[in-house]
């Protein structure tokens, strides 16, 4: 009961960590809420009570109880409670308890108006330089960096191994937001900041909880010049007459693809989003489209081949 | 309609209006420069060489701070202005003793010396930028041009007041009367205050800059 | 400054200020005159503020006639101190707390340059 | 009286020295008047803009009449220019310039304020920097677009509107150091015969301690846009590490520089500015609230010890705005523990505030119920600072509709309702009539409605983490889905708020021409000296016929034993017992 991130509308919970925050979150706002909820009547039953009509003649001492001050030492005490019971072990453990290197991934993202390029390390477990060109490469006079790999807006990982990502930007303030799994850190020019987490959820598993049924509306055409949320097939969509797919299971369902099922009668589809990555430090014009996503692949293998593909 | 307690201390409080504001000011001011300076330490800690590099190269520039900038020029520039500070707070004396003659001489003697600081300013800056030294050079030649600058602007603005009340300034003391004369010993007072405090962060930027 | 100050005050006072003065000078000589030693960094920066300090004490003290003043002065003086040195603090303090996470960035980062 | 005015008949009036009286005046009266105005017509503005991005939030895409289908570029100068706008040219200059100005120094019943032409100097550089502002948008590529904090390294390679951005900066700093110096020295010096610390009316002490927030935050900001300038206007490199790659390719500076340095010279500024903006509303909403439950202010010396005790603390708070730029694990523990702290004292003032009603004989006017609606929506605003206050909560909440749901809880339904009460409050005392009630009644019921409408949803949406400042308003990503479609409710909300400001400033003009004329000078039968002054003050120097004396505490209602239920201060009588009476002994 004391849980209530789901009831505030917090996103899906898929990290190691999240659980605290959002233990800690709904603690906050039991405090807010309690505070709230002792003056709110108290401030009504006056303005009714103390009605010019009803009490003419006003006190010149009012109040005498001590009750305020009980109620100023109680937020005291709850404020306290929450800094040394909540905020500095949670804060301690997310900036100083860093899972070990050898067991982890590390991933170096860099951010630029107006991308994540997020790039792995390879086989050899080291970084090379990169490019000061744009879009940004991989330095190939740097033998460290052979066998790195560059995705751009997609970050790749594996359920339950820790992750570590190094952040920095190539030009202005970015913030590396990832809201369902708890972490945002800002991006700074100058600064290599890192940020772990572990994701206990994969990919797979955060489509099945967040699939459901959505419309299609012609609304999705009016929205068209604006990319709408990347929605994912949960299910097979072939032609009326069955000799062809508009849309396979795990297909992204683009603007496109969702116009032709709308024109082919299709007013509802079964689908899932993905897990995201947004920017939340204003970059630029465009700023609002800084966008990636995360797969967090269930085995290593899976995350291996991904990779494989992406070298060249 | 009079404001009160503008010549006057208020009983309660000691001071006048004037005096009081300026004091609110100059706090101000340290605010002012103490963020400057603030950015200063910020960014020096947190540099890998200063006075470092050249722009764009891996040459370093120099090793120490005197090497590039004139410590000479800038101990007579040190000089310079706490003469003026002195021949400043000389002036007031010397309208507390009655002695307008004096006061003309030392207040002009003030700005005179104001002017030079300014001039062998000039000449300081003028040796930079025949050596391609800019603020845009490094870090240290940013700070350096920056918190010169923003003083040298003090000082001018200090030199304006300081010759409006050398000329034109003058006619509420020569009205004669008592109050007048209080009046106007007052502003200076209120002038050099300003006067010094302009002296008084030179004395910090100068060993900060140029020594180490 | 007292406002009834009488002439021979006056005088005393002119007296001070051309001490103060020579003290003053010859301060700026002493601090030159150290920077030429070359000394590390630390204190050749703590015998620097020193002298600095010293001498803006004599300016504000005499000059600004501050040993004199009035109460309500010396609190906006002392607000506007307290403020600034708590700016210094947390800046130093801040930026110490930034660098730790960039050498941590470091140590973890092998050789990535952007 | 009708001097009072000058704008309504503005062009009318060709009689001799027109603009010595009412534009290079030096009277505190006049001074404030150009504020108010001056300040009212930017809120104006700056709500317009705000409309033209809710218009876009709610239909991405869809054109605007007469002004087209918004781009990204023009979303973000709006927005930057709408926070701007809001906090330095309208609820600082309303709440400081206007309010301060006017009734200052009448409280304390002083003759003017104690620089009368360094007054007149503020209002011209604030009136200068205004103009500066509105002119970016016509310069090449328009106004400032990095945001009201404008952090480099995004500022430093923007287009030109962020030069015109500082220089207006510049020019508005310098008019709020100009006031503060003005507001500290006529507090300080000019209060009347018998007008002791404790016995200023609260609104003066919350003018005093923003004046001193203002003189000592303000400077570090300026040395900031100094810096800033340099970086646009010289190349130098303090806010730009070295290796930056734009779309330009590698920029061309020495680099060295550090972006975090603008962070902490802005926040240092921008967290007591934030104070700056609600300790003048809990000023007048104290006035008022003593005023119409007809008792004193409970608590009266604690609350000025909160006051200081705030100010002070706000100094030291300013890092909580940066928990997510990295900070380890010290310093942002001592930031956490000095945001919990500085909560506290605001807790404090608002629970006496809210027991003074307790046992009051309650006038509900349109002033009081502005003043009322004040509390709880401070309330909710401050309750939402908490989980910002703490960093792992931040984590989620970071520069999230949450942020703007809170801070807009505590600046629009919080000060700008302060600001509504105390105009309906002071009219009669400028004006020497009534604003009509109705008016006022619907003008009150509806804005709080609308308010609620447009900022409730802003903390349901940001939960989720729909990032603020977003063009299309989180549109793209599938985390927002849920909480999209409360854009729409919100714009909607936003667009009968301004509906409901029709009434009002319909009330507004019509009462200084036709409102009823009040009947006696003191019209709230109010215990404090700007009542006690001439009808309406007489435009030029001077503000009492006699000087007054002060023989007791401000807020003398209800006292026993005395047969009005009110005890000016200027008159004499003798009292004990409450908070603010005690100073009579002293
Ligand atoms: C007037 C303005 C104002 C005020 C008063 C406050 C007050 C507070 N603010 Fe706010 N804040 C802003 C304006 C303000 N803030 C702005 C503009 C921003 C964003 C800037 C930007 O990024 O653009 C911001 C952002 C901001 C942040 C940064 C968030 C982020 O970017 O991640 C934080 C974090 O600590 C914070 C905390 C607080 C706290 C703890 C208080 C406390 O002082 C609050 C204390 C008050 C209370 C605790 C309420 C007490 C009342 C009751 C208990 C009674 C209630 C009940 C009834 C009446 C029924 N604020
Ligand atoms: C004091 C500060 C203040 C005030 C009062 C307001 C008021 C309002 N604000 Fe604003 N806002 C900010 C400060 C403020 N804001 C800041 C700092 C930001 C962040 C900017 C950034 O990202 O950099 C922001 C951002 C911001 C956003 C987020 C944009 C984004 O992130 O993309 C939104 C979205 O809805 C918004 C909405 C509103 C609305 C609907 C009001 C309404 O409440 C407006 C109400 C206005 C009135 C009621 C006008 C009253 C005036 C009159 C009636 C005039 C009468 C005239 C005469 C008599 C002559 N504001
Ligand atoms: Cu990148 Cu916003
Ligand atoms: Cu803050």
């Amino acid at each position: 009961m004391n849980d209530l991130s789901k009831w505030m509308g917090m996103p899906l919970d898929a990290s190691g960590h999240g659980a605290e925050i959002d233990i800690m979150m709904s603690w906050v706002h039991w405090l807010m809420l309690l505070l709230f909820v002792i003056w709110a009547p108290f401030f009504i039953y006056c303005l009714w009570r103390f009605n010019a009509k009803r009490n003419p003649k006003a006190s010149y001492t009012g109040v005498k109880s001590k009750l305020s001050s009980y109620l100023e030492g109680g937020v005291v005490v709850a404020e306290a409670v929450l800094l040394v019971g909540f905020a500095f072990p949670i804060w301690a453990t997310i900036k100083n308890d860093f899972p070990a290197e050898e067991e982890s991934m590390i991933v170096n993202v860099i951010a630029e108006q107006f991308a994540w390029n997020v790039i792995y390390a390879g086989d050899d477990g080291q970084f090379g330089q990169t490019t000061l060109t744009k879009p940004i490469e991989i330095d190939t006079s740097d033998p460290r960096g052979d066998d790195d790999v560059i995705i751009t807006n997609t970050l790749h990982l594996v359920k339950d191994k820790p992750v570590i990502v190094n952040l920095t930007s190539r030009d202005v303030i970015h913030s590396f937001a990832l809201p369902n799994m708890r972490v945002k850190q800002d991006v700074i020019p100058g600064l290599e900041i890192p940020v772990w987490f572990v994701p206990k959820m994969s990919t797979s598993e955060f489509r099945r909880e967040m699939a459901k049924t959505m419309p299609i509306s012609g609304d999705q055409r009016r929205r068209a010049q604006y990319p709408p949320y990347r929605w994912i097939a949960m299910q097979d969509y072939p032609t009326a007459d069955g000799s062809d797919m508009i849309a396979e299971e795990g297909q992204r369902l683009s603007t496109r693809v969702l116009t032709q099922l709308y024109e082919a009668g299709i007013t509802e589809v079964y689908a899932a989003p993905e897990m995201e990555i947004s920017c939340a430090q204003l970059c630029g014009g465009a700023h609002y489209s800084m966008r990636g996503t995360i797969i967090v692949h269930d085995t290593q293998e899976a995350f291996d081949a991904v990779l494989e593909e992406n070298t060249f | 309609m009079q404001i009160p307690y503008e010549v006057q201390a208020r009983p309660d409080t000691g001071v006048n209006n004037a005096k009081l504001g300026i004091w609110l000011f100059l706090a101000s001011e340290v605010m002012l420069f103490g963020g400057l300076f603030a950015a200063y330490v910020f960014l020096r800690i947190g540099a890998d060489a200063w006075p470092g590099m050249m722009m764009y190269g891996t040459e370093v520039m120099a090793e120490r701070a005197d090497e590039i900038l004139n410590v000479p020029l800038a101990t007579l520039n040190t000089m310079i202005l706490i003469a003026s500070s002195v021949t400043m707070v000389m002036a007031w004396a010397s309208l507390k003793m009655d002695r307008f003659d004096r006061y003309k001489l030392y207040m002009g003697l003030t700005i005179l010396l104001a002017l030079g600081f300014l001039v062998v300013k000039g000449f300081e800056y003028g040796e930079k930028f025949d050596h391609h030294w800019y603020a845009s050079t490094n870090n240290f030649l940013g700070v350096y041009f920056v918190l010169t600058g923003l003083h040298a602007i003090h000082v001018t603005g200090g030199i304006l007041v300081n010759a409006y009340f050398w000329g034109p300034g003058t006619k509420l003391w020569k009205r004669g009367t008592a109050r007048d004369k209080a009046h106007f010993t007052n502003r200076i007072e209120v002038a050099g205050l300003y006067w010094h405090f302009v002296d008084l962060v030179w004395i910090f930027l100068f060993p900060t800059i140029y020594l180490i | 400054m007292a406002e009834e100050m009488t002439l021979e005050d006056v005088k005393r006072h002119v007296r001070v200020y051309i001490t103060v003065f020579i003290a003053l000078a010859v301060l700026t000589v002493v601090t030159v005159g150290v920077s030429y030693l070359h000394m590390p960094f630390t204190p050749a920066l703590l015998v620097a503020l020193a002298i600095a300090t010293v001498k803006a004490a004599l300016v504000a003290l005499y000059f600004m006639h501050l040993i004199s003043e009035k109460q309500v002065i010396l609190w906006v003086l002392l607000s506007a101190a307290v403020f600034l040195v708590g700016m210094f603090a947390l800046f130093i303090g801040a930026h110490a707390d930034q660098e730790d996470i960039a050498t941590l960035a470091k140590l973890i980062l092998s050789s990535h340059v952007a | 009286m009708e001097e009072g005015h000058s704008h309504s008949d503005a062009h009318s009036a060709h009689k001799e020295g027109f603009w010595r009286r009412y534009w290079f005046s030096t009277d505190h009266k006049v001074i404030g008047l150009q504020y108010g105005f001056t300040a009212l017509l930017f809120l104006l503005f700056g709500f317009g803009l705000m409309l033209l991005m809710r218009w876009q939030l709610a239909s991405p895409g869809v054109e605007i009449p007469l002004l087209g289908a918004l781009t990204p570029e023009m979303y973000n100068q709006f927005g930057a220019m709408h926070g701007t706008i809001m906090v330095f040219l309208g609820i600082v200059p309303l709440a400081v310039g206007a309010f301060g100005n006017y009734v200052v120094p009448l409280q304390i019943g002083a003759p003017d304020m104690a620089f009368p032409r360094l007054n007149m100097a503020s209002y011209h550089f604030y009136f200068w920097g205004g103009v500066v502002m509105l002119s970016s948008f016509f310069v090449p590529e328009g106004a400032a677009k990095a945001g009201w904090t404008s952090y480099p390294p995004l500022a430093d390679i923007e287009t030109m509107g962020q030069t015109m951005w500082l220089w207006g900066m510049v020019l508005l700093i310098t008019s709020s150091l100009l006031g503060a110096v003005n507001f500290i020295v006529t507090i300080i010096q000019l209060r009347a015969e018998g007008m002791t610390f404790f016995r200023l009316p609260f609104f003066v002490w919350a003018q005093f301690i923003t004046a001193f927030l203002l003189l000592l935050a303000f400077p570090p900001l300026e040395a900031a846009g100094f810096l800033q300038l340099a970086d646009r206007l010289l190349d130098t490199s303090f806010f730009l590490p070295s290796g930056l790659v734009t779309a330009d390719g590698p920029l061309e500076v020495a680099g060295g520089g550090s972006p975090l340095l603008w962070q902490h010279l802005f926040w240092f500024l921008a967290h007591p500015e934030v104070y700056v903006l609600i300790l003048p509303a809990m000023g007048i909403v104290s006035e008022i609230l003593a005023n119409n439950t007809r008792k004193p202010l409970w608590g009266y010396r604690l609350m000025v010890a909160s006051l200081i005790f705030l100010g002070f603390f706000s100094f030291i708070v300013w890092a909580h705005h940066m928990f997510i730029t990295g900070m380890g694990t010290t310093i942002s523990a001592f930031f956490q523990v000095t945001t919990m702290i500085i909560s506290i004292p605001s807790v404090v003032i608002l629970s006496a505030l809210m027991i003074t009603l307790f046992g009051g004989s309650i006038r509900f006017n349109t002033a009081m119920w502005f003043a009322l609606g004040f509390l709880p929506m401070f309330g909710i605003g401050g309750l939402t600072g908490l989980p910002l206050g703490l960093a792992p909560t931040d984590i989620p909440l970071h520069d999230t509709y949450y942020v703007i749901g809170h801070f807009h809880y505590v600046v629009a339904p919080g000060t700008i309702f302060a600001l509504f009460a105390g105009i309906y409050y002071w009219f009669p005392k400028v004006t020497g009539r009534t604003m009509n009630e109705t008016l006022g009644r619907i003008h009150f019921w509806g804005s709080l409605v609308a308010m609620n409408g447009i900022f409730f949803p802003m903390l349901i949406q940001g939960l989720p983490g729909v990032s603020r400042r977003l063009f299309d308003g989180g549109l793209t990503y599938s985390f927002a889905e849920g909480v999209i479609h409360y854009n729409v409710v919100m714009s909607v909300s936003a667009f009968i708020l301004l509906l409901f400001q029709l009434p009002f400033i319909i009330n507004f003009f019509m009462s200084i021409k036709r409102g009823r004329k009040v009947e006696k000078s003191n019209h709230w039968e109010s215990t404090t000296l700007e009542w006690s002054a001439a009808p309406t003050p007489p435009i030029g120097h001077g503000n009492f016929a006699t000087v007054p004396t002060v023989y007791h505490g401000p807020y003398e209602y209800s006292v026993p034993g005395h047969e009005s239920d009110f005890c000016p201060q200027d008159v004499p009588v003798a009292l004990s017992g409450s908070d603010t009476a005690k100073s009579v002994e002293s």
